[in-house]
């Protein structure tokens, strides 16, 4: 899991610098500081199982097992990316890996996942999917719908909100009342409320809800408490200009409680692991960033008739 | 061929398909019982696996459609009356439509959504709206409006063995009408225009609830000497413009008949498609006859005088033969 | 309120009877069954407090002091009808008595009163917004929304929902998970679920809900429990052909619990009124009801000009 | 006169209303920080009674906006990105267009809904749609879709001041654009088109962020001895099919450029008028420059092949003149 959840920091660390230095097109939202989450949760799932993603994809997307260079060439936009650069960043999916998708629709992926679910469900081969969120996400209405859904039909789904304090530039608990997990609680779901920073906690809350689900009990739900250390955009700074929407402390206050460092710690302390096998994965993760963004840059670019192609499936559009 | 109603029609081609296809699974609200005739029976057939009704929460369904599709579905998804596409709008405009190629084309949307549309029944603004060009604007996803039973039967197979959205518009009102429609298995395909009239001095191109009072006009122009060639697109998305533009290249004169609010319309676009690709054989400007832009009133008087009939239809004609 | 609860009774057994005698254009769908809900609710209410309503609206209409006369007239399709013939049964309004609206769009109420709940914050004169909705409609994701903002903003709205046990031909355990009440408690909203055929039981509840939003405490949310008697819409048996979707044992048993009954009953038993009351009441109720018939019978045809001057203000469509 | 960035010039427009008419309010997601700049300052200006983030939840947003502007508030709703209209699509379709017809004429409806649209930034299929067609389709709202910084600042004046409902379409790529405005209190009359350039061979429509591309290729039409006159809708519901016709009148010759997709777009509307009303000027065929049937793939070089610019236009524009 450690070496996951590095990859995900070097993999966005890399396209911050990338994107500031003008390389990349389109809006990036980096997940910096919330690697624990997907990690924890995706190191339950196999290929077959789904997950749903948002506008801050990149770390669902290599927690589940997707191609840091096919998803570096994508942000690239060029046409070795995974979704041949029509999609970019805040698009990334590859199906091979039952990763059905980061969206730019808010909430988009709750009634997405559901079907995923229920196709899971008719399916009946015990997969599960697990529609990844945020806790501005939790105030569209299809996460009721979806709640509602899951519960009457009693489908393989876990939702997870990822409650990292934002919703875009406005704190949390001006634009969401209560406690989400309560919304799930009044559909009578299994809940779970855990320290989002701390990979073994949604390891473990992950642990039963898959289990949940996976034997037919239906709808399980996470609430994982966490922090982007990131703007909300890359480009925030370019266009908010003079209006700060959080305090430098309070970042600093989360860096602090770094999900790598804590975790990286907690492997040492607990003799886990010793810091020769750790450097060794960061080496290897290192060497697997540089070689991602080698394929990216060296890439073609897009293939500008493709669209003509994919609008629709044997037919032009 | 046998007569069959309209609606039967489209019962007959969704047990077809369901039974050639065990993929093939149908969902929406009420679906069970069935309030326009056309999903029933399907339930004691094919069980609650593959036919379930739902909650009423359209946004969700409209999504819901596109996962199950993604993950290897057929997906017959029912909207009930055509407004509520609005309600499960997001997920039409920004899923389905455009996640094939924003994946990069990883995925096909094997997906049928059924609504009823149109007026004359006095539902009122909010269950009455033909919209069929709001989803022609999208890009993504066909449009199907089949005007009589056989090409609803055939439409709608050709939809559900399609590997592409479409959504398949109900003429709800004219659910009871008879026509012919071929015993055997049959297909009808997308972007075929059919001629269900032949002429020779002005073409009416009409769309699925227009065809009846286009006929109606039809019969009243022969009487007065002309003859009109009736054109029936069938499919929206894709649009056959080689066969309409075929047409007026014999007549040289048209009128477009739409139940759409007239701007940014069926009728408007393809009367922009004549005035390009056909322009060189028009004697005359181009017609429209659609609903104005108004939402449908409740009263019968009121409604039936804002809803394009034959009268509307023959003034157009007489209007572009200079009469 | 028991002479408004019994004019809605005739009102609508009167429209039955003129949608089978094939009178009324467009579909009719009757309260009768749920008037002790409007009429224990609209009771607090004064005509710049404002109620939204659902396709089911009579009742409400009428128990928020709407004229039955203009009610019908427009039911009929009249010119002299409350909306001049264009909207019908289920768009019946009458905004100088605060009723801002049946709607054909299940769900459509709970952002509408939620804004007009805005207003009346923003007026800052203590009024309230009512929103009127089925148990069906609460599986709407807008409900979820509005419960959210509204609590946010602390708007003065009462959510009431009217459970009939029936989602048009669906049973509501079959659509609609958990408890409906439940989902209003997640986001700290009081709640009180009542007996919705016992018009004091809802007197009571609203009373205190319509306190709390007028003293400025925010939303509160009441889940009356009632039975709709009539079909999902008047015309459900031409088209149900040989499917019912609910027993006779069923309707009989709760037309032993009709609301009507039981208030008379109670009125009576506790000396409130003699049985000469009521009479009148019930003589002066038939006659309204003669004359609003008469009144919509007379009265002209829709004008069907207006389409074209009521769809924008001073401005041609 | 003095030159502002269009942006700012909706940020003045917004400032000025407000202060204005107290009854104007203004809601959306994070409009207190403001994303695009538009409505920067106001918070502090006029404090969170009358300017108030709201949660994400478009579907509340549009039918919060119906139910205060029906209760006497100039409501003003920011959607972000125009294709979140689709998420809030059911109360504009359903409430907005319609409420004041199904009541009777009971009420008015004094709402702005601003959105920003267009491609170009490699914002990929969910944040470029330009969807002013599907609006114009409803009936029941406004559409305006100012191409520089004064008719931006006008026009929202005029809608804010206005009684009926109004999309209000940012050029959100453009923010940054100069133009000159006028210092004193102004509005911009709705149905009123301008002709920003003058010309006698052909007329070019263009709406919006085309009018940018427009005069790039006005300009070496003109050294390729083409006189082309630029007409520029500015709002196209209301529409002046009127000034249109008249200059197709005077060129004989048009084409019209919008970033719509083609089917069902505004373009496509604005053919059909003229190929109805302007038939008898004709010489040419009617051509449309629009985006091709698809949706905004995200790599800059595949967005910049499908996004109409002056080389797409000079063509059409040699195309309609023969040569
Ligand atoms: C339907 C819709 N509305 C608004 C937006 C703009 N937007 C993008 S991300 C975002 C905030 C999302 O907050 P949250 O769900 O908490 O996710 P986080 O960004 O914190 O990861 C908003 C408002 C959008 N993309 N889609
Ligand atoms: C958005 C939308 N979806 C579906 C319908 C069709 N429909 C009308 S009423 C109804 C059931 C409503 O149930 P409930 O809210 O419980 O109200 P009730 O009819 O029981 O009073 C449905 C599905 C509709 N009018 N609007
Ligand atoms: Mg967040
Ligand atoms: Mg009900």
């Amino acid at each position: 899991m450690y070496e996951q959840m590095f990859l995900i920091r070097c993999v966005e660390e890399q396209m911050s610098a990338d994107f500031h230095a003008g390389n990349l097109p389109g809006a990036v939202h980096l997940y910096i500081g919330q690697e624990a989450v997907a990690v924890g949760v995706c190191e339950h799932l196999s290929d077959t199982d789904k997950i749903s993603s948002t506008h801050r994809g990149h770390g669902h997307f290599l927690a589940k097992g997707g191609d840091p260079k096919l998803m570096m060439a994508e942000v690239y936009g060029k046409k070795t990316g995974i979704c041949q650069g029509m999609g970019g960043s805040m698009h990334v999916a590859d199906f091979s890996k039952g990763i059905i998708g980061a969206n730019g629709i808010v909430g988009a992926g709750f009634a997405i996942t559901t079907g995923a679910a229920w196709a899971a469900q008719l399916d009946g081969d015990n997969k599960v999917a697990v529609c990844f969120f945020g806790d501005g996400a939790a105030n569209q209405g299809v996460f009721m719908e979806s709640l509602n859904v899951s519960t009457l039909w009693n489908l393989p789904v876990i939702f997870v909100c990822e409650h990292n304090t934002y919703s875009e530039f406005s704190p949390s608990d001006t634009v969401t009342a209560g406690q989400i997990s309560d919304r799930a609680s009044a559909f009578g779901i299994p809940v779970e409320v855990v320290d989002g920073n701390d990979v073994v906690a949604v390891w473990q809350a992950t642990k039963s809800a898959v289990e949940h689900a996976r034997n037919g009990s239906g709808p399980a739900f996470i609430e994982a408490k966490t922090y982007r250390i990131h703007g909300h955009l890359e480009a925030e700074k370019l266009f908010l200009g003079g209006g700060p929407y959080r305090s430098d402390e309070e970042i600093e206050s989360w860096r602090k409680k770094c999900p790598l460092k804590r975790f990286r710690n907690d492997l040492l302390s607990s003799d886990a692991a010793c810091e020769a096998e750790i450097d060794d994965i960061e080496t290897r993760v290192h060497e697997r960033v540089e070689e991602a963004v080698k394929f990216a840059q060296e890439g073609e670019p897009a293939d500008e008739n493709l669209v003509f192609d994919l609008m629709f499936l044997g037919q032009k559009p | 061929m046998t007569r069959k109603r309209y609606i039967q029609a489209i019962n007959e081609a969704l047990f077809e398909e369901m039974e050639r296809d065990e993929k093939v699974i149908l969902f929406g609200e009420d679906v069970e019982i069935s309030m326009f005739g056309d999903t029933t029976g399907l339930l004691k057939r094919f069980g609650r696996n593959r036919i379930r009704n739902s909650p009423i929460c359209e946004a969700t369904l409209t999504g819901m459609a596109v996962g199950a599709a993604a993950s290897g579905y057929r997906v017959v998804l029912h909207m009930m009356f055509s407004n509520f596409i609005y309600t499960g709008f997001d997920a039409i405009a920004n899923q389905m439509a455009k996640l094939r190629l924003m994946t990069g084309g990883q995925i096909k949307l094997p997906i049928t959504v059924l609504a009823g549309y149109g007026a004359g029944s006095s539902n009122a603004a909010q269950h009455s709206d033909t919209n069929h060009a709001l989803l022609m604007q999208l890009g993504g996803v066909n449009v199907v409006a089949p005007a009589n039973s056989a090409d609803a039967k055939g439409l709608l197979k050709t939809a559900i063995r399609g590997d592409n959205p479409t959504f398949f518009m109900e003429a709800v009102g004219r659910g009871g009408e008879m026509g012919e429609v071929p015993d055997e298995d049959f297909t009808t395909p997308f972007g075929v225009a059919s001629v269900p009239h032949a002429g020779s001095d002005v073409t009416i191109v009409s769309i699925g609830t227009m065809l009846k009072p286009t006929f109606a006009a039809v019969k009243v122009l022969a009487e007065q000497g002309i003859s009109a060639e009736v054109v029936d697109p069938r499919t929206l998305v894709p649009l056959d413009e080689d066969g309409i533009v075929r047409s007026v290249q014999k007549t040289g004169r048209v009128v477009v008949v739409d139940e759409s609010r007239d701007r940014c319309s069926a009728a408007s676009h393809i009367a922009a498609v004549i005035a390009d690709k056909g322009f060189s054989a028009l004697k005359a400007p181009i017609k429209r006859v659609t609903v104005p832009n108004v939402c449908m009133p409740y009263a019968p008087n009121a409604e039936a005088a804002v809803l394009p009939g034959a009268d509307e239809i023959i003034a157009a004609v007489l209007a572009v033969m200079g009469r």
